[in-house]
């Protein structure tokens, strides 16, 4: 690696400061297992003068149960998600999208809000979330700012921090505590692979009428950013859960994508996988809101 | 890491001190307790389940591999790739990479002193020097003081070239008209043909005719041990490579040549391999971090990064195979026509044997009395391809296994069955009509089947063939 | 919906170069404890070809595998070898070092033959002793055998011995002749399950029936077919260099160059064929190679029998799968509403 | 420069090294342990596997700096004087590791397996193993050994 100047941040109001003080040519490391494996083989214009270490922030961990929601630092790692006990009882859906992420090592090292700052198509960790309209804190020098994760993703490897920024923490509100979600990844291959497809399915269950509530539709690399499906969302909101239901979801779910051919796979095949995909994540979140209204 | 500085500063001379403190652990910890395992210990030796006394230093992160090996005043070296598959070079300009602080010295292709080697065809350069057949080309290095340094100055080195229009497809190349990748050499540089018996009248006795062409990708050897040499001399004038070769009497020649040095003044060490499958085969940098080390007057290791490792190390062949075969309709192979076009990539390397090994066993392990297999191999300007594991193999058997399988299903044979009616056997004449000894594919047939619980599929039509 | 399928795919595949001279030449030295020391210029690349070799030289004097000290891969100490490459080290360098053994087996014989009072070709070497063939009761120790050899004759024992394999050249015009001493031959079946609406292919089990003449060390045949079996998964499903219209590679790294994780390896079950060929040392032949042939082969033949479509091209990526089921599944709408 | 001190398989160590220097180069190049492996620089091979405070990681995707004051456990720190870890030792029984490259790595993704925990199924050894990438094995010989000591450990 080309020689960079080092600070460690002691929380992230101090890492906030050396951000300010050492910008613009500052990048912020957390777990390094994105960061690093770019600056290797990333050409001399794109190399930080600065690296923040915000890896020893402690403010930026833990899991709570807030008022406002559950609350996750974005210094946790997909290993501390896929432990945690409260998000094992309530998401399980991020217990399973923390899993599909690289591998034992990487998932040790790398964090929430590293994933999501990549803000690359395929981000593992955003779909979920964006289902469960997750809020994202910012803290910056003029303060703090909270705004949708599905803002938070402006486009390929964009976000809506400025400069001098850092997210601090994760917010799913309240109201989508328990919502049953389902998480689904198509990748290459079975360990550390990168998504083709990934999709998040959330809604609640009238159980009167056995029709979706508030349903949630979240695509992964198949737009330039995380997006929702909004027209499978129109159509199942107040529909009877059937699965020609899901079914016709997926299908409007692959009218919605915008995704690109590459080398991985053709833009049709990543449609084909959205259709298919999607139905299957709603089967899952309904499966598991079955069982919990069979546990409670 | 503190950042305020009175932390720091008591760090420092804690530090310091420890610093001058050498590490207590033992550098070779060594496991008195553990006795040799009893298989090693057995007579007699053959058939035992003997553990590998390699493979207890592996387990401990002992095995010294080369980029494991660090000597006093070594200097790294990196190579510049071209980038572009085909181009003639106009100028190479290494003067700023060479006033970089750290650059102790670079070398381009017309410092080779015999710039051209291979294992049968001797169609490489070791750095290009006046064309570029494939993008992963080297066309100069440079030895520095810690590796980074020696990656800076590559990219400093400005090569000019014109860019010619790169042959990509082997069929393409096939055609006469169309441009020689290596002209005036034309682009077919291989071909084996194999006729046996008489195909046409094989054809015409044949109940059916089952025709399909198949084609298979290029890949990579993956060893997890990049490759990696370290040269240096002494002052006698006698080379010392360590290096990942998995031919050292060969690859020593190929130095000896290259530089125009005697053998005898060249030792070729290779430590354990850390994976080959035929990918280290070959010499790919030595010579040059010879000469770098010649010039500087110190060690030079040279280590391929994991790009390195795909682009500029040889890779499997991609092969167009198109089968006809001739079948009985009780399932008797009468006659097979094969015809198969191999993508050798920018070098020969070891397409000759690659290209008989395919031609030869692209008939599969089956009595075949009346036989035509042609093979070709032609030049791209794409990744050289060469030795790796089966040799054109694994490629030709997923074809005439596919071909099997599909004329089983349409003369309603089981696929065991028609296999066990067609294979070789003691005594057999093979493809170039060889006499065949100690044949066991029937029984390796029986015994994988009777491992897997193989039983004809039951559907009403197939139960009459199988019978 | 999962599909379940199997394949059987059977090869052969010939030990060492294509009528190419590829010789091996070995050194073996009995040191004056009776153990020995294996000079040879092949290089250990993982498959524990240096392990063989001690194996077929202790075997040869009747020692131990842990007697046999081997010394490789150093042209200042070490004989010419053709190097780790077409199967060829456990048949070809294997033979070599076996004839130098012998050798040094002969000359201890012509030691200890007066020391028991009998002809050489009175005596055999076995559990590191020299015995009176048919008079098990009349044997020295092999180190008391050397040590006297070296001590009292002054004549160490050391045998050298090379090999090439046996071939006649092929006629340009037909191909006829003799490229390859000898083959090996295996069978391999694979059973998958194929996800009928994404392509998505799971390797589930694979059943290796291997042909190496002697397993000169089971343990290490059964290793070097269940890594062969790995890259034959990787050939078949998943690995591909891929190249830009300018002739670059797009994925030169393992992110986008898709080889088998552990994840991704399904059950292997390793059976050796019982055989014996009269050329190879011990009987033995090789195995290096031929365990990655039969693979892909097998796992597109169980593809075609889950679902029904013919890959011809690798890697059977789930998208090719899936592009096949649809093609498939259109061609048959198509006659079904003709019909 | 910075200076960087770290308990190292039990002893304290330290250097004075470049700030983006990695926790992998400062293992091989400072603290002479090569154990740990350069196999791709970037996480996906895991032969540069190590554990750090008590977790897995990729010590090419660490920066020496965020090692400070941590407790790294390497290779070379499992095997006692006298004695090798029951891991080690398994893995020559069964002929585990062939060209050996990727052992080190393995054997510690290994050892985080089985110290979170003591029985894991073959699903759970093929997750605990998947950052780890092996061309010789298949992984076969690996899976089977960690199985052996699961075994040996819950009896």
């Amino acid at each position: 690696m080309r020689p960079f100047d080092f600070y460690a941040a002691r929380d992230s109001s101090d890492a906030v400061a050396l951000l300010a003080k050492h910008g613009p040519s500052v990048k912020v490391i957390a777990g390094g297992t994105d960061l690093l494996a770019d600056l290797k083989f990333a050409p001399a214009s794109h190399h930080p003068k600065v690296v923040v270490d915000i890896s020893r922030a402690d403010d930026l961990r833990g899991i709570r149960e807030t008022d406002a929601g559950l609350r996750i630092g974005s210094l946790v790692t997909h290993t501390e998600i896929m432990e945690s006990p409260i998000i094992r009882d309530l998401f399980p859906a991020l217990v399973d999208a923390a899993h599909t992420i690289g591998a034992v090592q990487t998932r040790n090292l790398g964090t929430l809000g590293g994933n999501l700052v990549t803000a690359v198509p395929s981000v593992d960790s955003g779909p979920t979330l964006v289902a469960l309209d997750a809020v994202v804190t910012i803290a910056g020098p003029d303060g703090r700012r909270q705004l949708p994760l599905a803002e938070f993703f402006v486009g390929p490897r964009k976000t809506a921090l400025k400069p001098a920024e850092l997210l601090v923490e994760i917010t799913i509100p309240k109201e989508n505590v328990g919502k049953p979600t389902h998480f689904l990844k198509f990748g290459l291959r079975k360990g550390q692979a990168l998504a083709l497809v990934n999709v998040a399915a959330s809604f609640w269950v009238d159980w009167d009428s056995e029709t979706f509530l508030n349903p949630r539709i979240a695509l992964g690399a198949v737009a330039p950013k995380v997006i929702r499906a909004e027209s499978a969302e129109k159509f199942l909101a107040g529909e009877e859960i059937t699965t020609d239901a899901m079914a016709e979801a997926g299908r409007l779910a692959s009218g919605d994508a915008k995704p690109i051919s590459d080398m991985r796979a053709s833009a049709q095949y990543r449609r084909d996988l959205i259709a298919v995909l999607t139905k299957r994540a709603l089967e899952g979140a309904y499966e598991l809101a079955q069982k919990k209204r069979k546990q409670s | 890491m503190a950042t305020d500085t009175k932390t720091k500063t008591t760090a420092l001379v804690d530090a310091e001190q420890l610093l001058r403190v050498p590490s207590a652990a033992p550098l070779v910890p060594f496991p008195v307790d553990v006795q040799v395992p009893d298989a090693a210990r057995q007579t007699p030796a053959v058939g035992q389940r003997a553990t590998r006394p390699d493979c207890r230093l592996h387990g401990l992160g002992q095995t010294k591999y080369i980029d494991d090996m660090y000597l006093p005043g070594m200097l790294f070296a990196k190579i510049k790739r071209a980038g572009v598959a085909s181009a003639r070079i106009i100028s190479v300009d290494t003067s700023e990479a060479e006033m970089t602080p750290g650059v102790m010295a670079v070398v381009t292709g017309k410092d080779i002193p015999c710039n051209s080697f291979g294992p049968s065809l001797k169609d490489q350069p070791v750095l290009a020097d006046e064309r570029v057949f494939y993008a992963g080309d080297g066309v100069a290095a440079v030895a520095a003081v810690t590796e980074q340094i020696a990656a800076d100055a590559i990219e400093k080195i400005k090569v000019e070239y014109e860019e010619l229009t790169p042959v990509l497809d082997p069929l393409e190349s096939l055609k006469l008209e169309t441009p020689g990748v290596h002209a005036p050499s034309a682009n077919i540089y291989g071909h084996k043909i194999i006729k046996k018996g008489d195909i046409e009248k094989g054809f015409a006795a044949s109940d059916h005719i089952f025709e399909a062409s198949f084609r298979t990708q290029m890949v990579e050897h993956v060893p997890l041990e990049p490759h990696s040499s370290l040269a240096q001399w002494d002052a006698n004038g006698r080379l010392t490579v360590h290096s990942t070769l998995g031919r050292i009497t060969l690859g020593r020649a190929d130095i000896a040549r290259t530089l125009g040095i005697p053998m005898s003044r060249i030792r070729v060490v290779a430590t354990v391999v850390g994976g080959n499958f035929g990918g280290k085969n070959e010499i790919t940098t030595e010579p040059v971090i010879a000469l770098l080390s010649k010039k500087t007057g110190r060690p030079v290791k040279c280590t391929f990064t994991r790009p390195e490792e795909f682009y500029a190390s040889t890779t499997r062949h991609p092969l167009i195979m198109d089968y006809k075969t001739g079948v009985t309709k009780d399932g008797k192979i009468l006659a097979r026509k094969i015809r198969l076009v191999l993508d050798g990539g920018a070098y020969c390397s070891w397409s000759e044997t690659t290209l008989g090994k395919a031609c030869i066993l692209s008939a599969g392990p089956y009595q075949i009395d009346n036989l035509v297999a042609e093979a070709f191999v032609v030049y791209t300007n794409k990744t050289m391809t060469g030795a790796m594991r089966g040799f054109g193999a694994p490629q030709v058997c997923f074809a005439y296994e596919s071909h099997m399988d599909d004329m089983a299903k349409a003369l309603n044979i089981d696929p065991l069955e028609f296999r066990l009616k067609n294979v070789l056997s003691e005594g057999s004449l093979s493809p170039t009509s060889q006499t065949l000894h100690s044949v066991v594919v029937r029984e390796s047939l029986l015994q994988a089947a009777q491992r897997f619980g193989w039983k004809p599929k039951t559907a009403p039509e197939a139960e009459g063939a199988f019978a | 919906m999962k599909r379940r399928g199997r394949g059987i795919a059977c090869m052969w595949y010939p030990i060492g170069f294509t009528v190419a001279a590829n010789p091996s030449a070995a050194v073996v030295k009995i040191n004056e404890d009776g153990t020995a020391t294996l000079l040879t210029g092949t290089v250990e690349t993982g498959q524990g070809s240096l392990t063989i070799l001690a194996q077929i030289v202790a075997q040869e004097l009747g020692i131990a595998t842990e007697d046999v000290h081997v010394v490789s891969a150093d042209t200042d100490a070490t004989p010419m070898d053709t190097g780790a490459i077409a199967s060829r080290t456990t048949y070809v360098t294997g033979n070599a070092a076996r004839l130098a053994a012998e050798k040094a087996r002969l000359m201890m014989f012509d030691v200890a033959a007066p020391m028991l009072n009998v002809k050489p070709d009175q005596l055999e070497a076995r559990d590191h002793r020299i015995y009176v063939k048919g008079y098990p009761q009349r044997n020295l120790h092999v180190g008391d055998v050397a040590n006297h050899a070296r001590m009292v004759m002054g004549q160490p024992p050391i045998g050298s011995g090379y090999f090439n394999p046996a071939t006649v050249a092929l006629d340009p015009e037909t191909g006829q002749g003799k490229p390859f001493a000898t083959y090996v031959y295996a069978t391999q079946i694979a059973e998958v399950d194929v996800d009928d609406e994404t392509g998505d292919v799971d390797v589930l089990r694979i059943v290796a029936s291997h042909d190496c003449g002697t397993a000169i060390n089971p343990m290490l045949v059964e290793g070097q077919v269940e890594g062969g079996i790995s890259m034959g998964v990787g050939f078949a499903l998943q690995e591909e260099i891929l190249f830009d219209a300018k002739g670059r590679q797009m994925n030169p790294n393992l992110t986008n160059y898709i080889m088998p994780t552990s994840l991704d390896m399904p059950e292997i079950e390793v059976d050796i064929v019982d055989n014996y060929d009269p050329t190879g040392p011990f009987g033995a032949k090789g195995v290096g190679e031929p365990t990655c042939v039969s693979t892909a082969a097998a796992i597109l033949n169980a593809i075609h029998d889950a679902v029904g479509v013919r890959i011809h091209s690798l890697p059977a990526t789930a998208e090719k799968v899936h592009a096949a089921i649809k093609a498939k599944q259109a061609a048959e709408q198509k006659q079904l509403s003709a019909s | 420069m910075v200076t960087v001190s770290m308990n190292v398989n039990g002893e304290k160590r330290t250097a004075s090294v470049a700030p983006e220097t990695t926790l992998l180069k400062l293992l091989r190049e400072s603290f002479n342990l090569t154990g740990a492996k350069l196999g791709c620089d970037v996480g996906d091979c895991g032969a540069c596997t190590v554990i750090v405070d008590g977790k897995l990681v990729n010590s090419c995707l660490m920066l020496a700096p965020q090692a400070e004051g941590r407790e790294v456990l390497t290779i070379e720190g499992l095997a006692t004087q006298d004695r090798l870890h029951p891991i080690q030792k398994v893995f020559e029984d069964k002929g585990s590791l062939q060209c050996g490259f990727c052992g080190p790595g393995v054997i510690m993704s290994a050892k985080a397996l089985l110290d979170q925990n003591p029985n894991p199924s073959v699903q759970e050894i093929r997750d605990g193993l998947a950052g780890n990438l092996c061309r010789c094995t298949g992984y076969s010989k690996m899976i089977e050994a960690i199985q052996t000591i699961a075994r040996e450990r819950t009896a």
